[in-house]
């Protein structure tokens, strides 16, 4: 029958595409796996002991970022390369995490922002739409923007582990992304909402930095880092 | 009115009628069973958050220890309501009624592992928590009931109760709620030393909690937000307390202390 | 650690630690007598539902006395919850623990006036409904209890709850419901006069429901869309029964159901 | 280190129980294929040729019921015995189905109400729930209660076909089923509602053989049916 | 300074962004007016006199389909090719829509149930993925569930009116219909939701023909049909 | 001191604009006190017995739209002409009701949609927004969909009532009423919403007539008119 | 007709209930507006110059809770005197804010907690519900949670005043409100969360408290208080 | 036919209604634009080296205003004079934001507030209702509460810039602020939700004034100050 032999062509269409999702939502899952040990590795960095060995738990969040490209480059094979704002919504979450911690360790290693150039050559995948799969500008805007957060949580706990000029190093950088934010004309979406929370995050810092001006802290650091 | 009048008569002696009767039968003793459970859940519940609100009530050694006593006690009597919960559940599939007692379970997870962190500043294992939950069937009462039924139950039997991982996960996410209480009241008592344990020991459970991250169910993850804003809070509390004391040499803190524990004596000599 | 051990001791013995305990005693009392009423109010609302259970049972005349019989039985039964209920606010502004009960109340009210339809055909009055609930307190077991402390009390003694006019709307709003299902259980059973009885009240309650609009509180208000609901069920099934009934002249009616119930009997009598 | 080492072993077991769930879905959806392939068979029974061969539609029906019991015995070794409630969400849905079909089918081939015991007998389960993997007794109820929605529309269905006493044979069973509901105390939950959608099925019926009595058709019938 | 320099080049690339979803705004919204105007040109034939003159109606819904065309053919200009998914959203609605009237005209002029490859050549878009702007084969199967509520209530349309064989002749299309879906496996999406309202309308469509049948009006009419 | 002098004034604005939302509230709420009258008189017509006197309940809800005049020539003198729309969703619920009611009355007395005009008429208020008190256009077209919902329901029970030819008239007046909204592009809003339920009443009212017209009761009803 | 009689008569009940609500309403407003007043007069304590005149300070608000009384008198004749708590929201809040106002003022004067009885006594109501208007004690605990959030604020300010021991006193006060408060047993309501509020308190005052100490300020202080 | 008719006038309507609203739209798209390009020159006080050149600051945001006139100029060309409530909630976020910024202005180069008169003068619009496009008293209050959250951020940052002197003019002010707003007797809307966030600004404040005082950065100053 015409009707019966139309609609199994149909499934079989149906059927080609759940297991392209089935496929990228098992790659999906090891990427949150990897994702949340590097996490757990860069978290080390609060307690009042991980301010000593930054660099080291740099390396190790950077040796499994090798695993989180190997887990890319696989994803990116379980779909037409046009189609990638078809599955979009599956790997989307991930992403903004994965870039988050990618600008986690480059500020952690450097003090600056990962530019989105940076953060896709750490991810090994294409900065560009044209060019393949890549990152979507707000995914990348929404990871820096948990970048920013977690710096407020580190100014505190610096101070707290004794490290007296980090925070102000961290105001500073904190103000600059703030004010380039503010030349974005953002929607009313769920980015923008997550925009109007870096407020509390400069605030935040700035009330660190109040903290330890108002009992001379910053000056007497100052000199000590004049001194070495 | 019109109505069939003989049909009824031929219904109530079918076969269908006598095979619902026994359905009838099955859900009720269910839907009864269910509700009993219920109601052990809320005082479970119950018991467990006024067992919480004493153990806040520790502030300094001396009433310490009568506390911790009085705290076991209670528990002791929850877990007695646990033991009920295990009675119903005997020869059952627990999984079945398992939305009915979760909620109390939660909530005792919670206060015997806040209890457990007061005594050993660390954390009960699931394990430790269901060790707990082996009840056996001594009491006077209820050797007298089996004793009649069948008697050689008597000795051999035990109800158990276990709680599952993921009650346990989301008893321990309530309990850092409790956690950073206790950190907050102890800056406000001048105790320095516990705040900085508290974070210590919060950002290992955080840190455990974002491992687990969105893998387990719905539930957990939801109460990540309110542990993270915990997790602050008691981060700012020993931020503050490390910045007021860059102010004045580390060894001189004991004296400050004890010059004002003096004034307060003073203060209250006068009232 | 550096804790202030010599104010607890203070603290222990001031007038305001002494004066707080009388809070904890206070506060205690009521949310014991709080969650005692959440349970009564869980009774009372599964008896009540089953009772509208039985109640629907009814399908002819034959068993209608017998299941009315029974239905009242059970109702005594709530009764004496609702009794308990009654007892436990002795004394007290009942408005205080009204969240804790009501949801019973209105069940029973939802019950209460489907028996009292059945039976009569009319809407029971909220007055008719507080009447049956003043309790006199000569059971046997109150009366040992009593005679005890105030013997004065033995006989004078009664006990009584009103349902409040927004609990009885809610209960009326929810009985809607019911009369619905009554209405489309009689239609498959061949009752063509019942339906239009059903619409004709329905439509009564309906508008009376209109009449107050929202001038009622919130909860009343949402339940109107499920009332309009219910009444447009009611409203299609007494249409239906018109509608087919127009293909053949009324007086016919009677034969056609009478040769239909000899052919079920015929049917039944085969199998 | 203690804690973290508790919360490694926790996310293994939560992985363990994610792995269950996911090797009891694969299962499920075979299940659901084989039950979406039975109701094709038997939903012949509405078209108007459908009704000479009731007999021959059952037969290949219960063939596939020997699939559904492969496939069940499959389900039931994902999981402990003794934890069938705690997956029951997964297989509650497909297992009401099956019970619907094979009700259907027992019901085409003797016009009886398939009983617990049967039905777990036709699907290769245990009726109770010590035995091992059981049939819910709401999950059987649910089933029988979509039969009765399927003989109100097969009453309907057989009047078009030109059988007018199967409407009069439905009538007596779905009357039967309907005072053996009414003595059931239900919740406030899906069996409640599936339950209410009952007296509209029973309606429906009582509908049609109105129709057909004041046709006199029912008569007509019952003395050609006495003549065959 | 870099920061704000990286922040204007951003700002760019969603500006662009913002205009492309505003461009597809008004075309869509020209869509929509086209496709109600298309839908009251087929609404007459539910109108008892509409009965008479359907392929008139055809005809003017076909001239109509022309600016949708024009419409569409300008759609796919504002926005680059493999972008198709990343605006989806936007036209999905008016998509089903259309799917369904070119459905609708389809069946009407030839009972017949129009397949995916000739509605996107009424709509002058692409059958498949890789071709270009293209019939998303859900938006397909959204329209054809629509083609199926519209149709039993064109069957009791057509009672009304006096015409006492098309609802025999729907029923057998939708049956084919369902059996057609029932080939399918569907995710728990909203797509699903749909189907499941399909069996209601088989459902209506069997009572109408119960209706012809228990009076006699189908053979009657079927008899007129010989004699014609 | 200066800044709470200008406080003081301030608060004088407040006090002035919380009165007048005072006023207005009272008003409205013996508008819904007369609104809720009316519509008890109405839904008489909807018992058996009340299709008898429709005239009559027409008459007495017109009599009660003479207070309701008075109190909408009330409720414009509460707050300056040019502030409409500040004070507008105190009474646009209750205006709408107003609509629908005045709406039904129109229709039971002569069977036509009542104009905006018209209805302004009857509520003593203005048709155009530069006249003074006026009716939102989105409030009229509100109003009458619930006339719509309304009237689906009378077609019910007129049959009921054992009048056949009304649900006839209903049908074509229902059908007049959704060409329409047809030609309206709505906006995504509550009036969209509203509207999307119109056509399950132009559904239902279609199923009505067809169940006359299959029992032949349009015609015989037909045939006893003509003799009348 | 009987219905709609009850109905009417419901109808009436309800709007008396209503029309209650609409006095409390009134009245309450009132009192918030004195509350505010009382309000205005204390909050001059944190100021600077305001240390020297609180007794004028206090004696004024005294002044204030004489109107404060003659309102609470004028509320509870609004409602049946058993029926305090169906109105209990009303009034909930202003008491809460009255309580205090009572309590800040005993506090200034005497430094003692003011007592349930006590704070009946300025308000003008009973302390007990079978005596008539009375303080519920969860509106009593409330007030005094304010207070404490009140006075850690003072300590700050009486610090900027160069008043030292003030702070040594509140510091003593409030750990003794803290200690029983402890003894509580609280629900998970706002009463609960406002409790949690108070160890920040505890915990402010206690930091004012420190910065004296290091800074010897306490000591100081004594002497010089002791001398005069 | 006439319901058409009516219709068709009915889409005029909504019609141009809707394209008032489109123009709205972008007016205030550049409004916002605009909001955002002051709001980045006036931020850079909370800088280090930003309390230098605060008066080169507020000329340059003097001078965006400029544009702020002209745009808010063609905003009120975009519909009618007497509908200003009927589309307001397009344009009060950015007005608030507008008043804010207006505000600050003033305050950084007076220290006083700026009155709802120099406020609409600075904005080009009028200050009473029925001069034509004005400033709604309540989104001036809105505006004037984040005025008071960005200035207790301003003494925390003024201290880290070494200015112990702002503080204390700054709490001077915000009290002066509180109790005007404690004169107000605001609804319980957004408003209301706002005003309660001004209690923490006071407290931050204070708290900042009690840190210089108890180190005795204030006095200092003051000297210093009364040296100049
Ligand atoms: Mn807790
Ligand atoms: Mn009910």
């Amino acid at each position: 029958m015409a009707v019966s032999q139309m609609f199994i062509t149909l499934q079989g269409v149906l059927t080609a595409d759940q297991d392209i999702r089935e496929e990228i939502r098992k790659v999906v899952q090891t990427l949150e796996q990897t994702a949340r040990e590097i996490l757990t590795v860069l978290q080390g960095v609060h307690q009042g002991s991980g301010f000593q060995d930054i660099p080291k738990k740099c390396q190790k969040a950077r040796e499994n970022f090798g695993s989180v490209k190997t887990q890319l480059a696989s994803l990116k094979t379980k779909f037409p390369a046009d189609q990638y704002y078809r599955f979009h919504e599956h790997w989307r979450f991930v992403l903004q995490r994965l870039v988050f911690l990618a600008a986690f360790v480059i500020y952690l290693e450097s003090e600056t922002l990962v530019t989105r150039e940076a953060v896709t050559e750490i991810l090994g995948i294409e900065a560009h739409r044209d060019k393949g799969f890549h990152l979507d500008i707000e995914d990348y805007l929404s990871g820096v923007l948990t970048l920013a957060s977690e710096l407020s949580r580190l100014a505190v706990n610096s101070v707290t582990a004794g490290d007296y000029t980090r925070p102000l190093r961290i105001s500073t950088f904190i103000n600059e992304l703030d004010s380039g934010f503010r030349l974005l004309n953002l929607k009313n979406d769920s980015l923008r909402k997550r925009y109007d929370g870096l407020k509390y995050d400069v605030k935040k810092i700035e009330e660190v930095v109040y903290d330890l001006s108002i009992r001379g802290l910053n000056k007497e650091e100052a000199v000590a880092a004049g001194e070495k | 009115g019109q109505r069939r009048e003989e049909n009824e008569n031929i219904n109530s002696s079918s076969p269908v009628i006598n095979y619902f009767k026994t359905f009838q039968l099955e859900l009720d003793t269910k839907h009864d069973k269910y509700e009993r459970l219920v109601k052990l859940s809320r005082d479970i519940t119950i018991e467990s958050k006024r067992t919480i609100f004493l153990l806040h009530r520790i502030t300094s050694a001396p009433n310490g220890e009568e506390i911790l006593t009085e705290s076991e006690a209670k528990l002791d009597a929850v877990r007695q309501k646990i033991k009920q919960v295990a009675q119903e559940m005997k020869g059952e599939d627990m999984h079945q009624f398992h939305r009915a007692f979760s909620p109390g379970l939660q909530e005792y997870v919670e206060a015997v592992s806040f209890q457990y962190f007061i005594k050993t500043r660390s954390l009960v294992s699931v394990e430790e928590v269901n060790k707990q939950l082996v009840f056996a069937a001594e009491d006077k009462e209820e050797v007298k009931t089996t004793s009649t039924s069948d008697a050689q139950n008597n000795q051999l039997c035990t109800w158990s109760l276990k709680v599952t991982p993921v009650d346990y996960l989301l008893g321990v996410a309530d309990l850092t709620g409790e956690l950073m209480r206790m950190c907050i009241n102890s800056v406000g008592n001048g105790d320095i030393d516990t705040p900085f344990e508290l974070s210590q020991f919060l950002r290992q459970i955080y840190d455990g909690f974002s491992y687990i991250g969105n893998t387990g169910p719905y539930e957990v993850s939801k109460k990540l937000y309110t542990l993270k804003q915990s997790l602050a809070k008691v981060e700012n509390a020993c931020y503050t307390l490390k910045v007021r004391g860059s102010e004045i040499p580390k060894h001189m803190l004991a004296d400050v202390f004890s010059t004002k524990t003096e004034m307060i004596d003073q203060e209250e000599g006068l009232s």
